[in-house]
């Protein structure tokens, strides 16, 4: 196989792997292509470009290159999503309340024991409700707390971050738009 | 900036905005609407906001009673949560009848006994806010679609790693077999010389002739390595691989690989 | 959501539902995208006309629209298959015994001919063998031996010292050294 040799030819073998990838491809993922002859500095640039090259405005493009937590994928852009969504209305059903307010104390208040959880929705936290969780590969856990018994710390995963087309937590909506203890009392 | 709360109850497919205001429940709806509350919090918030109560003031008395209220009912029903419901009984209660002892004449604003179950409250108010909003998120297998095109697959084989105790291994192997163990031993000096033989020879297949002194890099090698150097030219010519050529006395000297003039 | 109202359009949502699909879309599938408002003939224009388009751009595409047995579906052209192959190699099982054991005489004993490896493995070199070296770019011929035949000489190369990392061929484990360990410890 003949190595790429200039610029469009590398941005087309970068092109042609994302298209074709179906999940985020990491930087280290990317430089595989190049079999180590490619600079870390040089594919950004690269996947900058390749970025504008399918923004642009005039030709009709239907995906987009996004980056999102562990890499870079193209995605359908938002106005084509209803129709595709057609094709499957078997769809993933939505999770229960109980498992998203689960996974909202995870994702704001993290690392997170089972207590905590307890403690903020005053209920008893139903194992199965961690366990869709944990299958989703939303959260996992990421230590224990130094207090008798041990109890699991729990955090939300990259790929959780990737599902939500977040490239970090800070992306996530600031928690103290929810918060009411916020807005100024009256006095 | 007050959220709209949802309670998005269902019964019978339906989603419900609200509960309905007068205490008649159809019966058969009944369970469906008192599970719906996530625990004892979930339905204090619901109480709270349906009968307009300040969170910041909260009437215990009122709301101890609409509580008990609907924990009443779902003893009826025999929930299985009675026990967090519970909890919350014995809890409100106790607030309830330490608002009533006599005040201090200095009333700090967190000596206020409702103050902790205020605290509660806001914050799981503000959980069931970001859940819902995370709920709204999109999401990759719903409405993000990621591209998957397709590609043949070649199997990229990914050569067999060696590591240096194999190779020993096999060299071992290789001498054992061939009983070149007791009259043959290869020390370190002997595989620089066998290096730089073909490093020479390698050299002398790029450039043809070579002068005898270009081959020394008298400036940037050691001693040691000019040494090992000039014994690989030695022992190339004693295997015949190289030709050594001046043409008269002290002019200079000559290298060839000794295939040089026929390739 | 806006149903689409004009050709371009309608090309676009097949174009993106074909390039997110992961599997080939059959004219069943791909009319679903459009609610029942599509008949199999224009369905039929229009994936030939986005055909055409992925075909003919004078901008290098590197996907093309395919029909086969279940569908319709973008694959990578082929010449980017051996790049994006990179990105999940599978290891090769071990080198065998007789490449092992020729790569060590050409370590130890460069440079040699193959009648030298012959000799001293008292086997016929396999050419094979030779070539998987070659092509690792491990050994290379630096000469041939001025005898009948002037068979080719072979050394291992710069590449084969920074696979094993090694600096200098000196840097081998001298052959004294496991002499030595054979001899049985308890004696």
């Amino acid at each position: 196989m003949i190595e790429p040799d200039n610029i469009s030819q590398m941005k087309q073998i970068l092109e042609a792997a994302l298209l074709t990838a179906g999940q985020p491809l990491s930087l280290d993922d990317l430089l595989k292509l190049f079999a180590g002859r490619m600079e870390r500095t040089t594919l950004r640039m690269l996947l900058d470009e390749l970025k504008q090259d399918w923004a642009q405005e005039n030709t009709a493009k239907t995906l987009e290159l996004v980056r999102v937590a562990t890499g870079y994928r193209f995605q359908a852009k938002p106005q084509f999503s209803e129709f595709i969504a057609r094709l499957s209305p078997e769809k993933q059903p939505k999770y229960s309340r109980a498992v998203m307010e689960t996974l909202a104390i995870i994702a704001y208040r993290q690392p997170v024991t089972r207590g905590d959880i307890e403690q903020i929705r005053g209920v008893a936290v139903n194992p199965n409700v961690m366990r869709q969780l944990q299958e989703r590969d939303w959260i996992d856990v990421v230590g224990q707390r130094e207090v008798p018994g041990r109890p699991s710390l729990y955090a939300t995963t990259k790929h959780f971050l990737d599902d939500l087309n977040l490239r970090s937590l800070s992306e996530l909506p600031p928690f103290e738009d929810f918060a009411q203890s916020e807005i100024p009392l009256e006095n | 900036m007050q959220t709209q709360l949802t309670l998005g109850i269902r019964v019978h497919g339906e989603t419900l905005s609200e509960l309905p205001q007068d205490l008649y429940i159809p019966p058969d709806a009944l369970e469906v609407y008192l599970e719906a509350f996530e625990g004892p919090l979930d339905l204090l918030l619901y109480l709270i906001r349906k009968h307009n109560l300040d969170i910041l003031d909260i009437p215990m008395a009122q709301l101890t009673a609409q509580y008990m209220e609907y924990v009443e009912k779902m003893k009826v029903i025999k929930l299985e949560l009675a026990a967090d419901y519970l909890l919350m009984s014995a809890m409100l209660i106790e607030i309830k009848s330490r608002m009533l002892l006599p005040k201090p004449v200095e009333v700090a604003e967190e000596d206020d006994p409702r103050a902790e179950l205020v605290r509660r409250l806001m914050e799981y108010e503000a959980i069931k806010l970001a859940a819902q909003r995370l709920d709204a998120m999109p999401q990759v297998g719903t409405e993000i679609q990621v591209a998957a095109a397709y590609y043949q697959h070649i199997a990229e084989v990914k050569p067999p790693e060696v590591s240096l105790d194999e190779l020993v291994e096999a060299w071992r192997n290789v001498l054992k077999r061939a009983k070149l163990t007791t009259h043959h031993k290869i020390g370190k000096a002997e595989l620089s010389v066998r290096e730089h033989m073909s490093l020479i020879l390698r050299r002398l297949k790029a450039d043809g002739m070579v002068e005898f002194s270009a081959l020394f890099d008298v400036v940037t090698e050691g001693l040691p390595k000019l040494v090992v150097h000039f014994l690989a030219i030695l022992e190339l010519a004693k295997e015949g691989l190289i030709r050594i050529t001046q043409q008269q006395a002290f002019s200079p000297i000559y290298l060839q690989a000794n295939n040089a003039d026929s390739s």
